[in-house]
C-alpha cells in the first residue's frame, strides 16, 4: 500500500479505473493540458488523450447533459465541476434529466459528478459551499461524501461502476491535508457509514471534512468515549449504522460543514428523531454553519464554519446532560 | 421577419426538388406513419375527452410530416431524443400504438408503465431517450450520444428535435456551440410551428434562428415542414455529412400548430385566418396525393390504420393500471438487473437502408 | 370581505398590490394575452399594459437574471414560473444572484418567484414537485407557502414588499379547490405559524396544501384533540411556535409533501430533536413522500402522495404510545 | 478564425479614427485610471505575496483600456456590474483605492467588509452591482437592469463585461436574446483575452462571437481592446444608440490576458511568442504616447498615482479586519434600514458629461 494524499487518491481511482475500462473518461473545464484547477487530473492527457481527458467549453448545463447522453450510449462519463458552486448552471441537467431518467423510463444513467467542495481557505460565497443536500432533496442521485484517501479512491471507484449518477462531494480542504495508505489496483468502497473511532458515551456522526474536525475536537474530551461515525455515503444513507451507534451511546451530536436548514445533518437528526427517540438520553445536538454565503475574510469564515471549540462545546453540554 | 421557407419549395412531384432516395414504397411508409400518428393521437384525445387519459393531452396535430420524414432517414444503430410534437418518430421506430395509448393512459403496459406520462417517453430498447419536460434539454443529451459515438469511432448520428419556444433557452446555445466545437455527429430538428403555448415568435427571436447556424459554423437548412420527402433529404443529408466527421447540422422545419398547445387550451390567440392558410398545406393531404399518383390505394391504407388503432385501442384499454406497491420502486437502477444502455432495436424502414443492411 | 378561491386570492393580492405601487410588475411566460397557464394573471394585460405585464421568451435562467437586474433599479418584479418544477433552470440566477447579493454587497434583491407547485393531478415528475427545501437550504431566499385564500394574498402582499427575495410556493391543487373569505384591499400576512386547530393530545404540523389534508385526517380521530399548526412560512422558520406547540402537546407528527430526504419536514424534526426533546413524549413522527419522482398514473401518484390514511395511521401510533 | 481585429486600427494618432469626442483632458484621464488600475494591481499583488490577500488574486494586467475606456463612456446615471478583470471601471466610477485594497485583505474597510473577496464586488452607491462568480450570470443581471429603465421610460443604459470563455454558457444566449427582443438600453462587452483560465478560444467557439450579433439583430462592434479610445468611442456609440431605443449592442474588444488566470497560475498554456506580440501592444504605453504629445507630463502622473496608491496602501493596512460576531448577519435586509436600490453616485469623469451637466 502506498500512501498518498487525498487528492492524489481521487485521482489513482480514476486513473486505475481508466486503464480498467475504456469506456472511463474524464470531461470538465481546465482538465486537459492544465490538469484541473487543483490538479487532480494531471498527466491523465498525456496518458489517455484528448479523447478521454476532455477539455469542455464553459458550460456546465452541457457537461452535466452530454455526460447523460454519452452515458445512454455505454460510456461512463467523469465530469468534474472546477467549484462544486458551479453546479447550480448544471442543476436541471443533474436533477431532471440524471435524477429522473430511471424512475421514468428505466434507463440508468451511468455519470460521475466530481464536486470539489467545501470552505476554510477564503474562498468567499462562490467557492467554498456544501451543496450536498440539493442533489440528496433530488430523487435518484446517489451522494457520496469521503473523508480519508483510501475511502476517496474506493467511492470514486464505486461511484464510477455504480450504474446510477452519483454526486461525488470532494472536500478541497482535505485534497492535501489528509494523506494515507491506499491499496493499490481497483477496489470499491462500499456506499455505508464506517466507525471512525469507537466510544460509548456519545456519537459523533459527520462526513467530509467534518469527520477529521470531530475526531480532533472529542480526541481528549475530559475522559470521555466519544464514537465518531463517518457516513461516507448521504445517498443511500446507513440509517442502519446510524441507529445502532445512537443505541449504544444515547447521546449524538450531528455535525456539517453545510447550512444548516435542511442539510444532511438535518435529515440524519430527523431519522434519530424518529426511529431511536426510545434509546436518547439527551436532545439531539447539530452544529453546522449559520444560514448565510460563506464569508470571505478569515475571521468570519472561522466564526462561520464549525470548528473544534464548537464541537467541544456541544459535545461537553451532551455529555454532562 | 421572413416566415416562408427558404428553400426550393416543390409542388407535390417529389422528383421536381431533392436527390430523389425515396422509393414508391417509401413515399407510401412516410405516408402511412402520418396517418398512424394523426390516428393514435386523435384516438387518444378522444379518451381524453373520455376521462381515461389522466393529466394533460398535447399533440402533433399538423406537424406529422417532421418527426415522421426525419426518422425515416436514420438507421437503426442512431439515437433520438423524440419530443412532444413528434410521435410520428416513435411510430417509425416501430413502438407498437398499444403501448402508446397504454402510455397516455397511464397503464401498466405503457411505455413508462405510468411513471411518466403522455408523450414523456422513449423506449430504449429501440434506440430512443425518453425527453424530460424542461425544454430544450433533450439538446444537450442528444450532443453527448454524439459525443459518445465519436469517441468510439461509430458510424452513427444522434437526432433531436425542439421548438421554436426552446430556442430562447441557455442548453439550445450550450447545444449548438458544443457540438460545432467537438464537431459532433448530431442533427438538430429545429420545429418552428409559429407558437410556444400562446407566445408567437416576435416574442422569442428578432431573426430567424436559422440564421444562427452560420455564427455556429455549422450548415442551417430551412425546410417546407408539411413535406415529409423534403425533411427527410434534409435530415439524410445532415446525416451523411454528420458520417464523414463534418458535423452537426441545424435543420428547420416551418410548419405550424393546428391544435391548441394541450387539450385544454382553446387558442383564441391564434388569428383563424392563419389557421386556414395552413390547413390548406396539410402535410397528410400532400403525401397523399403523391403516393395515390404512384399508384397506391390510399383509402386502403386509412382502412388498415383504422383498424389497426382500434385493435390498439382495445389492447391498451385491457392493460391494468400499475400495482402501487411498486410506486416507490425503482429511482435506482440494480446492478444485478445487467448492463442497460440504448439499443439497436428500433426499426429503419427507409429502403435505403434495407438494403445496405440497415447501415446507411 | 369577499368569498374567493385560493387562486383568485393570489390574482386579488398582486392586482392590489400593482394598483397601488407602480413600481410592481409581472413577468413570466404566457402570462399577457393567455393570462398565464393557470390564469392567475387573467385580465392583467388589459388593466396594466404590457409593459408591466411582461410575456417573457422561454428562458427561465433570464426570467430572474433580469428580474434581479430590474430590483436593483428600484423595481419590484414578481416572477411566474409556469411550473414550479422549471425553477431548475432559474436555479443558479435565484441561488446566486438573489440570494447571496444582500450578505456581500449589502444590496437587497426585490424580487418574488411565484412557484406553482404540488401534485395531486397526474402532472407527472416535471409537473407536480414540491422544490421548497432547495431554496430552504440556500441562503439569503425567503420561502412562504399559503395553505388558505386569506393568507394567499396577504403572504404574496408581504412578499412583494419584503425587500428580500422571497420565493412563494402557491399550491396547485389548492387553487379551485380552497375557498375562503378574503379581506378588501391591501395586507400583509406576517411570516409567521397559524394555528389551523388548536388541541392539546398531539401537534400535526404542515403547510400548503397538506393542512388541509391533516386537517380533514385528524378532524375525527377517536375523539382525540389534535392541533394542526400550519407553517405559513417556511424561511424565516417560526421555531418559537412550533416548540410552544410541542411543549402543549408533547407528541408531534410533520407532514409535507415533498420527497422526504432533507425536506422542510426533516428540518422540523431536527429544530424539536434539539429544543423540545424534553417536551416529547414520543419520537417525532414524519409523514412526507417517499424519495423518486411523482409518478404520473393515478394509482401510482396516490401511493406516494402523502393522503389522509397515511396520516390518520402515523397518528393514532403516536396518540397511542 | 481571425483574431486580428476587424475595424480599422488606428496608429497613436487619436485625431484618424472615431468622431474625436475626446478631449485631452479626458485623454489624460484614461491614462490616469489606466496607470491606476495597474498600479493598484501591481499592489495587491505584492499584498498577496506577502500574504496578506487572503484566497486568491485576479487582475486585469494588460486588459485595462476595456474597463476604463468602456467606463468612461457612462453617465453617472447609468449602471453597471463590473467583471474580474476591470478593476478601472470602478476606479472610474471613483470607488477610492484604499477601498479596494481593504477589499483584497478581507478588511471590515473594504467595500463587502470582508464578506466577500478579491474583485467580487460593487460599489451600489456609485450605480454598479458586484458581480458573481458564476459566468456569464451578470449580462442577464445587466439586461434587467436595462429592462427597468425601459419600464419607466429613463434615459439611461446598463453596461456589463465578459470574457471569451463566458460565451458558451447559456446565459450568455438568454441575455443577448432578451435584450434584443425587447430592445433594451444595454450595453454588452465582450473581452476576448484569448484565454478562459487555460482554455484557448478554439475550445470555446468555432466562429467569432461577434458574428452573433447579427443573429441576434443587433450591431457587433469589434475593437482594439488595447485602445483605451477605441473603446471609449465604440461604447459611447452603443450607448447613444441606446437611448434611443435602438436596442442593444455586443461590442468585443480583442485582448489579451498577460497574467495568469489568478496569482497561482503559471501561464505554461501561453506561447512565449504571443506574449511577446501583446506586450507590444501594451495598452498604458500607447495611451501615455498620445498624452504625452498632448504636452502632459506622463512621468508626474505616474508619480502622482503612485503616491496614491501609497497612502491607499497605508490606509488600507490600518483597517481593522471585521468583527467575527457579526459573521452571521446581513444575509437579509431589514426594511428597517430602508429601502437600497443603487445610487446615482458614481463618477461620470468624461467631459461631454461634465459639460452637459452629467446627463450626457
Ligand atoms: C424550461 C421550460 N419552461 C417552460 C416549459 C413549459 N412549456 C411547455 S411547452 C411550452 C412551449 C414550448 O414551445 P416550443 O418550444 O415552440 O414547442 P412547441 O410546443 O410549440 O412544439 C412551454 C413554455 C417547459 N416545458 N420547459
Ligand atoms: C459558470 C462558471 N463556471 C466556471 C467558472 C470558473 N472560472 C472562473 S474564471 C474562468 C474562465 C473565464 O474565462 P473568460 O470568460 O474568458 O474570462 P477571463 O477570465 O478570461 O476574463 C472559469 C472557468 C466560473 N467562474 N463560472
Ligand atoms: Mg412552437
Ligand atoms: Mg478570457
Amino acid at each position: 500500500m502506498a500512501t498518498m494524499t487525498y487528492l492524489q487518491a481521487i485521482s489513482d481511482g480514476m486513473r486505475e479505473e481508466m486503464r480498467r475500462d475504456e469506456r472511463v473518461f474524464v470531461m470538465g473545464e481546465d482538465i486537459g493540458a492544465f490538469g484541473g484547477a487543483f490538479k487532480v487530473t494531471d498527466g491523465f492527457l498525456d496518458e489517455f488523450g484528448a479523447d478521454r481527458v476532455m477539455d469542455t467549453p464553459l458550460a456546465e448545463s452541457a457537461i452535466i447533459g452530454t455526460a447523460c447522453g454519452a452515458a445512454y450510449v455505454g460510456l461512463r462519463p467523469i465530469c468534474e465541476m472546477q467549484f462544486a458552486d458551479f453546479i447550480s448552471c448544471g442543476f436541471d441537467q443533474l436533477v431532471n434529466v440524471a435524477g429522473k431518467m430511471h424512475y421514468r423510463q428505466g434507463l440508468p444513467t451511468n455519470i460521475t459528478v466530481r464536486l470539489p467542495s467545501g470552505g476554510g481557505f477564503s474562498g468567499g460565497p462562490f467557492h467554498s459551499s456544501n451543496p450536498e443536500a440539493w442533489f440528496m432533496h433530488a430523487p435518484g442521485l446517489k451522494v457520496v461524501a469521503p473523508s480519508t484517501a483510501e475511502d476517496a479512491k474506493g467511492l470514486l471507484i464505486a461511484a464510477v461502476r455504480d450504474p446510477n449518477p452519483v454526486v461525488f462531494m470532494e472536500h478541497k480542504h482535505l485534497y492535501r491535508r489528509v494523506k494515507g495508505e491506499v491499496p493499490a489496483g481497483t477496489y470499491e468502497t462500499p456506499l455505508t457509514a464506517r466507525i471512525a473511532r469507537e466510544g460509548s458515551d456519545l456519537t459523533v456522526i459527520a462526513y467530509g471534512a467534518m469527520v477529521h474536525t470531530a475526531l480532533e475536537a472529542t480526541a481528549d474530551l475530559d475522559g470521555a468515549s466519544v464514537e465518531v461515525l463517518d457516513l461516507r455515503s448521504l445517498v443511500p444513507l446507513d440509517e442502519e449504522a446510524i441507529l445502532a451507534s445512537v443505541r449504544r451511546t444515547s447521546k449524538v451530536l450531528i455535525v456539517d460543514e453545510a447550512n444548516q436548514m435542511c442539510a444532511a445533518g438535518a435529515q440524519v437528526a430527523a431519522v434519530i428523531a424518529e426511529h431511536a427517540f426510545e434509546h436518547l438520553d439527551g436532545p439531539v445536538r447539530r452544529v453546522a454553519t449559520p444560514d448565510v454565503p460563506i464569508a470571505f475574510s478569515p475571521p468570519l469564515e472561522q466564526a462561520l464554519l464549525p470548528g473544534v471549540d464548537r464541537i467541544k462545546e456541544a459535545a461537553r453540554e451532551l455529555l454532562d446532560y | 421577419m421572413a416566415l416562408e421557407t427558404a428553400g426550393p419549395l416543390a409542388g407535390t412531384d417529389p422528383a421536381a426538388h431533392g436527390p430523389g432516395h425515396l422509393t414508391p414504397g417509401d413515399r407510401a411508409g412516410l405516408l402511412r406513419s402520418m396517418l398512424l400518428m394523426r390516428s393514435v393521437e386523435e384516438r387518444a384525445m378522444n379518451l381524453y375527452r373520455q376521462g381515461k387519459v389522466p393529466g394533460s393531452f398535447y399533440d402533433g396535430f399538423g406537424q406529422e410530416a417532421v418527426s415522421v420524414g426525419a426518422a425515416w432517414a436514420l438507421a437503426a444503430t442512431d439515437r433520438l431524443c423524440i419530443l412532444h410534437r413528434d410521435l410520428g418518430a416513435h411510430l417509425v421506430r416501430g413502438v407498437p400504438p398499444a403501448r402508446i395509448l397504454g402510455q397516455y393512459m397511464g397503464r401498466d403496459g405503457g411505455i413508462t408503465r405510468g411513471r411518466d406520462g403522455n408523450v414523456h417517453f422513449g423506449d430504449h430498447t429501440r434506440g430512443c431517450v425518453g425527453m424530460v419536460s424542461m425544454l430544450p434539454d433533450m439538446m444537450l443529451v442528444a450532443t453527448g450520444m454524439a459525443m459518445g459515438f465519436k469517441l468510439r469511432h461509430q458510424d452513427r448520428v444522434a437526432l433531436t428535435f425542439f421548438g421554436d419556444g426552446s430556442t430562447s433557452r441557455g442548453d439550445f446555445h450550450e447545444a449548438l456551440n458544443w457540438a460545432s466545437v467537438q464537431r459532433l455527429p448530431v442533427i438538430f430538428v429545429l420545429e418552428n410551428n409559429q407558437y410556444a403555448y400562446s407566445t408567437p415568435l416576435a416574442a422569442q427571436f428578432v431573426v430567424d434562428p436559422i440564421a444562427r447556424a452560420d455564427a455556429y459554423g455549422m450548415p442551417g437548412v430551412r425546410v417546407d415542414g408539411n413535406d415529409a420527402e423534403e425533411v427527410f433529404e434534409a435530415v439524410h443529408a445532415a446525416r451523411e455529412r454528420a458520417l464523414v466527421g463534418a458535423g452537426p447540422t441545424l435543420i428547420e422545419a416551418v410548419t405550424m400548430r393546428m391544435h391548441g398547445h394541450a387539450a385544454h387550451d382553446d387558442m383564441k390567440y391564434v388569428p383563424p385566418a392563419q389557421l386556414e392558410e395552413w390547413r390548406a398545406k396539410d402535410p397528410i393531404d400532400r403525401q397523399a396525393a403523391r403516393v395515390a399518383r404512384d399508384g397506391v390505394d390510399v383509402d386502403a391504407l386509412r382502412e388498415e390504420v383504422r383498424a389497426l388503432v382500434d385493435a390498439a385501442t382495445q389492447e391498451a384499454l385491457a392493460m391494468p393500471m400499475p400495482d402501487p406497491a411498486t410506486a416507490h420502486h425503482g429511482a435506482f437502477h440494480d446492478p444485478a438487473d445487467g448492463e442497460v444502455v440504448l439499443a439497436d432495436g428500433g426499426e429503419a424502414p427507409w429502403s435505403g437502408f434495407a438494403a445496405a443492411g440497415g447501415a446507411g
